[in-house]
């Protein structure tokens, strides 16, 4: 129980770590979003989860820290990303494709 | 032992987002590191709470998780309306 | 866990601490600057975690990070984003 | 008209229950214990919520809660859990990757949906699946950040994203 546990915060924090390091190494704001939430959302999960396998006793309240992460992390990523790509942040130079201008929103809004 | 090793690996992440919270080009950069940092910080505080052996200290990291949602959507509010 | 480790993660929460207070002096663009306070806060809000004090923790949590933030973020839409020299 | 009022009111004791069991099961897992004080101040407090709440349940014309329907949901969940594990060793792989492979861009993605919960359950599921992100949600459109750009057609990105999501959620908000 105890090593299994153990594994599982071992895993979640390896993922915090790349999800910080993909901060700091991808090219812009929407690409940093992405490793931010994906990673830092899963690790901490596992984490919070191999707590809660280390000290059974501790169970049911680190689900409840893991689902209030799962549920709050990706809405104010969302919200971060919206406010990026209204307040006009532009993409990077290698991006492919940006179909933007076919939504009534940002039909307006700065080219790239 | 090996929880200190955790720690470490915790701190090294946290140092790499005030990297890029002291680089980042614009605000929204900022606030994503400062977001990230968030997360971090409740996975850190559960892990704490392992290593002092307190369950009480997992509240803590619950108001953490629920509270620091608003900061990020009050950032988020602002820059869209504003320049 | 061992009484070294304990004291090189504080004094290192402590650097971290400095450096984004150094950052918020600054930063011109005051949202920046609010970003950086938060962050600052948050690491004051490990800290007191570190010394044992869980319930101050909480309240610099919940107080110095989510609402300081609204708050200051309220405060620079009613008056100028940037600061002039 | 007596038998409409009759079925209306069944469905509003089923949600009104649903949530009362919801609402203790959320208050035992905060106390985690098994007092019999604890217990009663959570049995009373979550029946008061659950008398307000399921007025405004009915309200936002959510999808009444039945057993299929709960399973539906296991089921959705499952599925979700399976792509999170897939998303992050693929995001993991990009970033230590030396060379980055990234193609990332900007792409429109339809939906059926109609609900706005189901929307919301869409589009947080799509930003925790493998290389996409919502951006912004209108009428029945997402804008998407694709961190891998494979397809620059609407009816194919529709089909490599939103699809497998798409079908599970249907039936629970069916």
């Amino acid at each position: 129980m105890h090593i299994a546990g153990m594994i599982a915060i071992g895993i979640g924090v390896l993922f915090l770590f790349l999800g910080s390091f993909g901060i700091v190494r991808l090219p812009d704001v929407y690409n940093r979003l992405q490793a931010g939430t994906k990673c830092t959302t899963f690790g901490c999960l596992f984490a919070v989860l191999g707590v809660g396998i280390v000290e059974p006793a501790w169970f049911w309240k680190a689900l409840l820290v893991s689902l209030f992460v799962l549920l709050t992390n990706p809405i104010s990523n969302h919200a971060l990303g919206r406010a990026a790509k209204k307040s006009g942040v532009p993409l990077w130079d290698g991006s492919v494709v940006d179909k933007s201008r076919d939504f009534p929103s940002y039909a307006n809004t700065e080219k790239l | 032992m090996i929880v200190s090793i955790f720690l470490l690996v915790i701190g090294a992440a946290i140092v790499l987002c005030l990297i890029r919270l002291i680089k980042g080009p614009t605000a929204t950069d900022r606030a994503v590191a400062l977001d990230t940092v968030t997360t971090v910080t409740t996975a850190l505080l559960v892990i704490l709470a392992l290593v002092f052996k307190r369950y009480i200290y997992l509240d803590v990291a619950l108001v953490y998780a629920v509270l620091m949602f608003i900061g990020s959507v009050a950032i988020a509010r602002f820059l869209e309306k504003g320049i | 866990m061992e009484e070294s480790l304990e004291q090189i993660l504080e004094l290192s929460l402590t650097l971290l601490m400095l450096g984004g207070a150094v950052c918020a002096c600054v930063f011109k663009d005051l949202l920046n600057a609010v970003i950086a306070a938060a962050f600052v806060s948050l690491m004051a809000a490990i800290l007191f975690y570190f010394l044992q004090a869980p319930d101050v923790a909480m309240a610099e949590a919940s107080i110095g990070a989510a609402l300081t933030t609204a708050i200051f973020v309220i405060a620079i839409k009613k008056t100028k984003r940037v600061e002039e020299e | 008209m007596v038998e409409r009022i009759f079925k209306k009111s069944t469905t509003r004791v089923r949600i009104f229950l649903y949530l009362f069991i919801l609402l203790t099961l959320v208050w035992m897992a905060l106390t985690s214990t098994l007092h019999w004080q604890e217990l009663t101040a959570g049995v009373l407090i979550s029946f008061i919520l659950s008398l307000f709440l399921s007025k405004s349940y009915v309200g936002l014309g959510l999808p009444t809660p039945t057993v299929k329907t709960l399973s539906f949901l296991l089921i959705y969940i499952a599925s979700l859990f399976k792509e999170i594990i897939k998303a992050n060793i693929d995001v993991a792989y990009r970033v230590v990757h030396p060379k980055m492979p990234i193609r990332p861009g900007i792409v429109v993605v339809k939906t059926e949906l109609k609900q706005d919960l189901a929307k919301l359950m869409l589009a947080n599921s799509i930003t925790l699946t493998p290389g996409t992100f919502t951006l912004d949600i209108a009428g029945d459109k997402l804008l998407i950040h694709w961190i891998n750009v494979s397809t620059q057609d609407e009816e194919k990105a529709t089909q490599a994203i939103a699809l497998k999501f798409e079908k599970h959620l249907k039936r629970v908000f069916s």
